[in-house]
């Protein structure tokens, strides 16, 4: 077996995974190489899942009798890891949605109710990037087209990272939220918030980062990064399906608007008005997915146990051995950053011309799972003149045999169609 | 092995030596793509009366709506409509059949290098790619005809 | 025993929810009368989401490989298993969303953003009625706001039922959505659905249901109920939390515009201009609740196995006992329709001039959980002139002796603080 | 039994004899309501210079919010500012600590009848209850101060 520096003790995390013992196809052996799109689930977040179904199941707030009480604390003790996890000043500023995608809506939604100095309007901008997934795309060209707001982006230079040349005429004074992604999804790029942040802040714009393709992999600290408002989601990093996060500066969230109306986010209603409750509990109206948030808790303590510092060494260990061993695969072209540095653990690559599609199908009947089409990033593929890619995506469990595994299969893939 | 049971030789063959790719003249183009995986097919189709005279196509796509969109020329082109819309519809039932027609003589006499996509409908994400360029047929004719119509009543 | 007509094989049923064995406060038996917050979970709905956990958790749609197919497969089958549960007459009728609350915001947002004739703007009218949930009350009034319509409501008669006497007046030409519960959370009353739909068609208003108390308890045949969207939630008919519903008529979901944007309901992104995939995919943006589905499609199937019809038929016998039995504690008040006829299984009261708070913490004490407060239907309190109420409700795991236990607490609340 | 900690004898005599209940005339007024449950009341505050000369209140609410409104009024009322704050940050204390705080001789000379809401503290969703009108109380006497600030330096 490979030995890289930094790698994580993988024999010991696979137990923890029931699905990685599977075995596709008759008699392959699960290569679970599509991390970008949804992490697989320790044990100990599927026991915390039963743990709360089992036994403390309940509605949460306003209850008085026992499970109601428990299932509140655990479901208010979730805001306190993930909280930590960000290293948030207040969990106050910990919003549970149902994924990435509505954390990013929700900011989208918010400025476009706020009042002023928030309001987006017919006479502002918003700013995003060209590598930007669908769900931090389609949120802002929906509040540009109902509100008249112009949407501008950052263009991506050859090798997939953003060309930040013409900065200062993209944001500018009329700008009022940057959105942009932490590390790509498609691309893998790992982006510059500082240089960012700062221009954002020179003209008082507020700046959104998703952080759907970081919170898995590395550490994150909403204080350092500066952001106004940081989102992600819990299948990625461990968690079930069904939550998500929104975390925003508490002044912020203050001042700004709800977006869904209903139970829980209110403080007192008659049927001619209604007053709203304090941030998070304003952003979530109704039934909040409790036992997801549950789980996401015993995720984040699951990655914490091990340590994101840890967990990013072993990543990075591994996208560079990927990365180099994929250059010897002839014909093959990595779509992104070629190297390791300042960069996330998933790697797109074309294979000669052979289409996406067919490498993914033939990679598959090997047990390997890659993931293959535009990523929910189709810009990205425009901008570089393909239809689609390959990515392979690593996370704590990866390990360099499934490189292997993996680079044996695109060989015979070439062949195959070759 | 499962694999063989989609890439069929036959498939593979229309895939290295597509019939009929290229533009050429016709009576109707469309523009078909698939969302999910990004192919992408021009499509033109020429009718002489009640004849299929030409299906000229090109695009990107995988090997699967390569293959078929050449299959597509191979058996359509010189049929008359209502034959050629028999084929449409029995390939259609073909992919729509999650794997569980199994072709007879009759189908295969139909259906010709098309049955070779039987192993293709057990894939539901494929399963598109494989009817793209049909749809686009189906939709290029009815342009056709739509046209012609009018260019009658005009 | 008691013995009822009617009732189900609670005894055998009881042995599929494993929270019903649990014991609080040290050695009191839990009698859990907090269904219409929400309610307990199967065996079967448990072992849904653990198979999908630990064998094909992927994410849905776009995937080539095994595990995405599977997880699709799942997801999607989950769809049709709702459809076939509410009659629907297609399944691309049927759209997941996160809750009911979620799923009455989504129709308030497509009617704000619609073009004509569905726009909702300042020259026309939104009906509600007094005692819906405040998920059905302050989108509402926040679509108001923000459009201009004038919000308007039917009120209540003494014996908590809508007065629609005014039906006329109060549903006009300029209507363009009337939106009530089917059966109410707080007061239990089972509301005429074809009078007010008739009124609403005359108009040519949309009628939204929102069936969150209805879908658990009884036969949901949306074709037959006549109405144009019916919402309702997972969590309270056996399903995990984290997963609502929202159906809506075909030519209506084609016609409407998105609500969220994102991933999975694009057609097509450029920088400049998307489209978007038909109905249900328009309107669910991002990785959506997928595990949930997949657990409130095992719901869907234990419930069915059962039979809606005999659920209704046993809640129905329990309510009945339920009533005669509260009848007999002195100084109680049936805050609601007092006899079983057109009523749900939620049974709201007073207990003298003891605050709910008090009745439902002593209560709690004896291992009884009932749920005290305004129930998110703060104006029917108003209505009512009270402050709250102690709420008891059944479900199908209810039993008789459950009712003894519950008045024979009431007895000792009375005593306490007598 | 649990309950008994909650509902001490104390506390419930509070309820039943509720100590100074009724408005009277006073230097400011508010209105506070807790949401969640619907409790709701209304408080007078009196000063006379330094020293708390009447706390007057009305309402409804639950056995533990009418109770600590009582012992409020009998606690403070009488008391000079300062001391009236202290009580004030010690229940407050108390009332946080989740059950965690076992009172001593100390508190117990400050807290008097209030000691006996230590077992509530162990209730989260009761908790506002007990507070409700130590929080009214906090607020209109911040409110006469501001006042009686205004007066001074009109
Ligand atoms: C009648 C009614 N409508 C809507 C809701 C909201 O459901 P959820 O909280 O799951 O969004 C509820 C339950 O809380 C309800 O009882
Ligand atoms: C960078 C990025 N942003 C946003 C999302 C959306 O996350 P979700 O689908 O959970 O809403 C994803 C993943 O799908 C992503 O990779």
């Amino acid at each position: 077996m490979t030995h890289l520096p930094g790698l994580l003790d993988t024999e010991a995390i696979r137990k923890d995974f029931p699905i990685l013992d599977r075995v596709v196809h008759d008699g392959e052996k699960l290569v679970y190489l599509d991390n970008a799109a949804t992490s697989q689930k320790p044990r100990q977040v599927l026991d915390a899942l039963n743990a709360y179904y089992e036994r403390h199941n309940a509605n949460v707030h306003r209850g008085v009798h026992v499970l109601a009480e428990e299932a509140t604390a655990l479901y208010e003790g979730a805001r306190d890891k993930v909280a930590a996890f960000i290293n948030a000043p207040s969990r106050d500023e910990v919003i549970f949605t149902k994924n990435a995608s509505e954390s990013l809506n929700l900011v989208a939604n918010m400025l476009g109710w706020a009042e002023e100095p928030y309001r987006v309007d017919a006479e502002t901008e918003i700013v995003i990037t060209e590598m930007e997934h669908h769900s931090n795309i389609v949120p802002w060209q929906l509040l540009s087209q109902r509100t008249g707001a112009k949407l501008k982006w950052f263009g991506l230079t050859d090798d997939g990272r953003l060309d930040l040349s013409n900065i200062d005429e993209v944001i500018t004074e009329r700008t009022k939220i940057v959105s942009f992604t932490l590390v790509s999804n498609i691309l893998g790029t790992h982006n510059p918030v500082e240089t960012i942040v700062r221009r954002a802040q020179e003209v008082g714009a507020l700046v959104l980062l998703d952080a759907s393709q970081a919170a898995p992999h590395m550490v994150l600290d909403v204080q350092a990064l500066q952001a106004d408002f940081v989102a992600f989601t819990g299948h990625k990093m461990c968690g079930p399906t069904g939550i998500g996060v929104l975390w925003g500066r508490q002044e912020l969230l203050e001042d700004l608007p709800p977006f869904l109306g209903g139970g829980e986010m209110i403080e007192t209603v008659s049927m001619h008005s209604s007053t709203y409750a304090p941030a998070p509990y304003k952003f979530e109206a109704g039934t909040p997915p409790i036992a997801q948030a549950v789980g996401l808790g015993a995720a984040v303590d699951y990655l914490s146990a091990i340590g994101m510092d840890r967990i990013a060494a072993h990543e990075q260990a591994i996208t560079a051995y990927a990365l180099e061993r994929l250059a010897t695969v002839p014909g093959l072209r990595v779509i992104g950053p070629p190297t390791a540095e300042d960069r996330g653990a998933a790697i797109s690559f074309a294979l000669g011309d052979i289409h996406p599609h067919d490498v993914g199908q033939v990679l598959d009947e090997r047990g390997i799972a890659v993931r293959v089409g535009h990523h929910c990033a189709r810009p990205v593929c425009l901008r570089y003149g393909i239809p689609a890619t390959t990515r392979a995506s690593f996370y704590l469990y990866s390990t360099p045999g499934e490189v292997d595994v993996l680079v044996e299969g695109l060989e015979y893939v070439r062949n195959f169609f070759g | 092995m499962k694999l063989d049971s989609m890439y069929q030789d036959v498939i593979l063959d229309h895939y290295k030596h597509p019939h009929g790719r290229g533009l050429r003249d016709g009576d109707a183009e469309v523009h078909h793509t698939n969302p999910t995986c990004g192919d992408e097919i021009t499509l033109r189709v020429k009718l002489d009366g009640e004849i299929v005279s030409d299906i000229s196509y090109d695009g990107q796509g995988c090997s699967i709506s390569q293959a078929s969109a050449s299959v597509l020329n191979e058996l359509v082109v010189g049929k008359k409509l209502d034959e050629a819309w028999q084929v449409h519809g029995a390939f259609l039932e073909l992919m729509q059949s999650r794997g569980r027609l199994e072709p007879d003589d009759a189908m295969e006499e139909r259906l010709e290098d098309a049955v070779a996509f039987a192993g293709v409908s057990k894939y539901p994400a494929r399963v598109k790619c494989a009817l793209l360029s049909w749809m686009a047929w189906k939709d290029a004719t009815a342009w056709a005809l739509g046209e012609a119509a009018e260019k009658k009543s005009v």
